[in-house]
């Protein structure tokens, strides 16, 4: 069975839900405290949603630093999968371990509402189960989801395939749209929109689910 | 050291409640005595004014298991499962510091729920402001939901509905009342300080000199200029350190660590430390060097009544205090052992070796005296009730029907609701935008729909039918999301009490809210009296704001106000009477008149209402369902069809035959509802109804993408630009502070 | 004329700042020891328009007090160039 | 030694700065013409430790490399007193 270590920070509070979507796809999911300087031995880790120590100064700036992250950043070079959702990807993007910065919204609100993102990339290990163009219900639920990156990099970025979901109707002011993105070497995703939040029909959309067992497939079949 | 003579009025105490003081001690009161007695019995904790009345409400049931006088009430909503639920207002905070005040106001409530050894779940805030053409207005509405999203996100816990409205007498006193819900996880705590010898732990952020006197400062009494200048007490609320104090909270509970568990709210540590050990009959021991500080040389009395945010005592057995200690370490919560539970019946307090405070805890606690202020029918209402009630017919139907849609206490509530995370937990089955929010308990079958309601204009024209019909709409809204209505929470919003006219409101509201729970078997688990909300002498309308719980066996029964699918029938349930135009939207709004008398209210057909549509929706014969209040008929199936992108085709000519036209689409006759079913349900619907006696008329069928009135027709795409829009245009126009 | 103007918006001294304190907390696990009393504030950089420096501070002084700054909990600092 | 240091956070030129834009155009609105360029940062204050000015200086600007600026949007500035 597929294992997923959720990362709990002081301050998150997506733990719960991401625990109950995974368990829920199959997974057998597990909360690894932020304080521990090494990671169980899991396929997958999630770094979830919430305000990691009231993402103070900045979302992500403090996280960042927690003994855990040094697991984390060990486990993506080993190639490891790790996803960021919300709060995740703004650590992620202030660890350095995936590109650009996450700013306010343009509308200056918090928004929490569903969201339709588009497939850019069905080729990464979050998105194999979708084809390019489909569009997946989400909902969001942030104040700092635009992201932004220098020009250059940004060029690079896009050539590389790195943009993965795309907002169909932008609502944060994101460069390029960009909801979620992947490293260079594809193993690592950051996203705003929340794939646990979308794993039941009943509570408006399980597309969320086509993400989330994407990388448990991909999990699967690299042991196989 | 010994108060000085007039100290006492400076803190807000009477000449009489210093002699009773006096009396209580046999001896002159210590300052910092004399300060821990002026919180504790200020109005805002002591209920001094309302207790009198309070205990006039209906308090037992079945499924309460903890009524009124704890953290939050309690409920049982399934065999071994039990919810807290408790509303707080924080109106006078909110004005002198929208985004902070409110803020705080959501920790306060979040914290009484944890009290009780329950995770919360979910919040409801109910507010009020003036009228939006007012830039300040504009300001505060903005602030204060910005602090609620602000502080309820970043904790954790969802915001899942409420109600917003608008009247030019909150204009300066608005009112933020917020509601929360919290699960039992492992077993109920109390506020007790049981046990001699136990110790007493306080735990979460240090203690500081904000909000000194808060309660008594900012709720009870009147605002004028000079409030400005209250302003040193302002606090600022730290989401942050809330969610690790409700972490550590909880699995202090879960791990059996602690014995009894309180909230510090206002009153600061007095009230916990006092209400602890008189509940228990036990005194509490404390040495107040040991309270972690944020600021340097605190006095004594300010340690004891600071009111320093995310603050909790609980009372601890020897043999766990390291564990304790260990658990609140973990989580990065500051604790303190600072005293012990003991034998004698008070509470005493020493700072470096000398008793500052020695006080009976009861005294501290319960024996704040309980007035009977006098009463009085205003002349005036006589009047109000007497004059024309608005409900002339309005140029033309179609217009009216595009500004109540336009009205801001009608329109689309999209613009607050989306600031609040309200889908955290998974359980949001009914989200904001319905009737009542239904949320399903983590992990299991069950689900309660909570809804809050206080038709202010209602209760301006009598307060006791207003309140009747608070009571009823908020029982309504649950029903229409396939519940049956269990219990309420409440808070009372009102003016003055040494106002005679304002109590007798006061004295009338709990005489109605008494009479229509009773009739509708939902018993009242707690609440909250907030006083004084006024400015330069102008009472607020009296506004009791009512959160009602149902439960839902299963949360696959519920309905939502959305139309379906193309075809289905829409049925009118209840009967419409042509002259329920007092206190009406449409009144205020086509004819700028708030007078005559509210809507007459059957509080046995109310109750006929709720059991079809509970039984109706258990049975699944509902396809949607949405209950008629604010705007009537007309109202009520442009928002059936908006939630579902689905518009329809109608005839309620007959509903009303009686009226003109207008009655039909505009009255606010309560015990209504419209629903909509496939036609195979329409026969046992109607049997249904039948036994139930309630009134039901077929009025027409859902489809296409125009709302087509008969005498008229909009198009579904016209109504939601005016709806989404109105108040998304208004805020972003400039807001003065 | 055109002037410069910067302005330093802090909470005042007894207000609570969470924000300054989980700053404080978090430094000396990078190894940051010996910091103390971190507060944070807004800085506000603005152009303007007016007839002389006095005038430029009257104005933006009136615009922390109604816009910039929120005088219940916030003290302000300008400073004109 | 002790030192007071202050830090000036502010987006970096060229990134758009919704909040300075919002109060540029509600300025207006209250009476206040002529204003442009409005940019609205973050100020942190705080007292450190220190030999002398210079090593307060070194480790205030390491905290902000490290931590009190996100270098891909964020400049700043240090002051020691
Ligand atoms: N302040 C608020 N916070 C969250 N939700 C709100 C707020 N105000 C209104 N809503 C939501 O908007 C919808 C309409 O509210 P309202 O017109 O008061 O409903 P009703 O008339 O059925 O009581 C409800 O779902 C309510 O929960
Ligand atoms: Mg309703």
């Amino acid at each position: 069975m597929t294992s997923a270590g959720i990362v709990v920070f002081p301050g998150s509070n997506c733990e719960q839900d991401c625990m109950r979507s995974l368990a829920a796809l199959g997974a057998s999911p597990q909360y690894v405290w932020h304080a521990e300087s090494a990671l169980p031995d899991v396929d997958i880790v999630v770094l979830p949603g919430g305000f990691a120590h009231g993402d103070y100064l900045r979302t992500g700036a403090i996280a960042r630093f927690s003994p855990v992250m040094d697991a984390v950043r060990k486990h993506a070079e080993a190639g490891g999968l790790v996803i960021g959702i919300c709060n995740g990807f703004q650590i992620l993007c202030e660890a350095g371990l995936l590109p650009g910065a996450l700013r306010k919204n343009a509308g200056l609100k918090f928004l929490c509402k569903w969201t339709e993102v588009r497939v850019e990339n069905a080729t990464t290990r979050f998105t194999s189960r979708a084809r390019v163009g489909d569009v997946l219900k989400i909902p969001i639920n942030h104040f700092e989801g635009n992201w932004y990156s220098d020009p250059e990099s940004w060029r690079r970025i896009r050539d590389n395939g790195q943009v993965v979901l795309t907002y169909v109707d932008n609502p944060n002011g994101s460069l390029g749209a960009v909801a979620g993105l992947c490293n260079e070497t594809g193993n690592v995703m950051g996203l705003m929109p929340h794939p646990e939040r979308a794993c039941e029909a009943t509570l408006g959309s399980d597309d969320g689910g086509v993400i989330l067992r994407s990388m448990l497939d991909h999990v699967r079949d690299s042991v196989a | 050291m010994t108060a000085d003579l007039l100290v006492h009025r400076e803190l807000g105490l009477t000449d009489d409640e210093l002699d009773q003081i006096r009396a209580e001690l046999g001896r002159e009161p210590t300052y910092t005595e004399l300060a821990m007695f002026s919180v504790m019995w200020s109005e805002h904790c002591s209920y001094k004014s309302s207790r009198l009345h309070l205990t006039k409400l209906p308090s037992k049931g079945d499924a309460i298991l903890v009524g009124p006088g704890e953290g939050a009430g309690i409920i049982e909503v399934a065999p071994g499962v039990a919810v807290a639920w408790k509303a707080e207002s924080h109106n006078h905070p909110s004005f002198v510091e929208p985004f902070n005040g409110a803020a705080t106001g959501v920790g306060g409530i979040i914290r009484d729920i944890v009290s009780m050894g329950a995770r919360p779940i979910a919040l409801m805030d109910s507010l009020r402001f003036g009228e939006l053409d007012d830039p300040r207005t504009r300001y505060l509405m903005d602030g204060v939901v910005h602090g609620i999203s602000s502080y309820g996100n970043s904790v954790g816990v969802p915001t899942v509905g409420g109600e917003t409205a608008f009247e030019d007498c909150y204009a300066d006193n608005p009112l933020v009342n917020v509601a929360c819900l919290g699960v039992v996880e492992h077993k109920l705590m109390q506020g007790r300080a049981t046990g001699t010898g136990n110790k007493v732990l306080l735990f979460g952020s240090s203690t500081g000199r904000d909000g000194i006197g808060g309660a008594s400062v900012l709720a009870s009494a009147g605002f004028d200029d000079s409030s400005m200048e209250k302003r040193p007490s302002v606090q600022v609320g730290d989401p942050f350190s809330e969610k690790l104090l409700i972490e550590a909270s909880l699995e202090l509970v879960a791990r059996d660590l602690i014995v009894g568990l309180q909230d510090l709210g206002a009153g600061g540590i007095s009230c916990p430390a006092s209400e602890m050990a008189a509940k228990a009959g036990t005194g509490i021991y404390l040495t107040a060097d040991d309270v972690h500080l944020r600021e340097q040389e605190m006095q004594p009395f300010e340690i004891m009544i600071s009111e320093s945010q995310e603050r909790m005592l609980a009372i601890v057995e020897p043999r766990c205090v390291d564990e304790a200690l260990a658990v609140c370490a973990h989580w990065g919560v500051p604790a303190r052992v600072i005293g012990e539970v003991t034998s004698s019946d008070r509470l005493e307090v020493d700072v470096g070796g000398d008793t500052v405070a020695d006080v009976p805890a009861r005294a501290l606690a319960d024996a704040a005296p309980v007035l009977d202020r006098a009463r009085q029918r205003p002349e005036w209402i006589d009047d109000l009730q007497a004059s024309p009630n608005g409900g002339d017919p309005p140029e033309d139907l179609a217009g009216a029907l595009s500004t109540l849609l336009a009205s801001p206490s009608i329109c689309s509530k999209r613009w607050v609701w989306e600031q609040y995370d309200h889908m955290i937990f998974l359980g949001t089955i009914g989200p904001p935008g319905g009737d009542a929010a239904v949320i399903r308990l983590p992990d299991r079958e069950v689900a309660v729909a909570i809804s809050t309601d206080g038709p202010g204009r209602y209760c301006y024209l009598d307060p006791c039918d207003g309140a009747r019909l608070a009571v009823a709409e908020s029982a309504r809204n649950v029903a229409a999301a396939g519940a049956r209505p269990v219990a309420i929470t409440n808070c009372l919003n009102l003016g003055n009490p040494e106002d005679p006219e304002v109590m007798w409101q006061f004295g009338e509201v709990i005489r109605g809210i008494s009479d229509a729970c009773n009739a509708l078997g939902t018993p009242v688990t707690g609440g909250n009296v907030s006083f004084y909300n006024e400015t330069k002498g102008r009472p607020i309308y009296p506004t009791p704001v009512i959160g009602m719980l149902g439960v839902l066996d299963s949360y696959r029964t519920a309905v939502g106000v959305g139309f379906v699918e193309e075809g289905h029938q829409i049925l009118l349930l209840g009967s419409t009477d042509p002259g329920d135009f007092g206190g009406s939207e449409y009144a205020k709004m086509i004819h700028r008149i708030v007078a005559g008398t509210p809507p007459k209210l059957d509080l046995q057909a109310e109750r006929s209402l709720h059991l079809l549509l509970h039984s109706a929706a258990t049975q699944g014969l509902m396809a949607s369902c949405h209950d008629l209040s604010h705007g009537g008929a007309a109202v009520a199936l442009v928002e059936c069809a908006m939630a579902a992108h689905l518009g329809f085709s109608v005839d309620i000519s007959d509903v009303c035959p009686q009226g003109e036209p207008h009655s039909a689409w505009f009255s606010e006759t309560p015990s209504r509802a419209v629903v909509s079913c496939a036609e195979e349900h329409v026969e046992t619907l109607a049997g249904l109804a039948a036994t139930h006696r309630v009134p039901l008329s077929l009025i027409g069928v859902t489809g296409g993408s125009d709302l087509d009135f008969g005498p008229f027709a909009i198009e579904l795409t016209t109504v939601e630009e005016i709806t989404e829009r109105a108040l998304p245009n208004t805020l972003s126009a400039s807001m003065d502070r | 004329m055109a002037f410069s103007a910067q302005v330093n918006v802090m909470l005042k001294p007894g207000i609570a700042d969470p924000q300054g304190q989980t700053i404080e907390r978090s430094l000396p696990v990078l190894g940051y020891t010996g910091v103390r009393d971190v507060r944070v504030g807004k800085r506000i950089e603005l152009q303007l328009e007016a007839a002389d420096e006095g005038e430029a501070r009257d104005r933006v002084t009136e615009m922390c007090d109604k816009l910039l700054a929120n005088p219940v909990i916030e003290s302000y600092e300008v400073t004109i160039q």
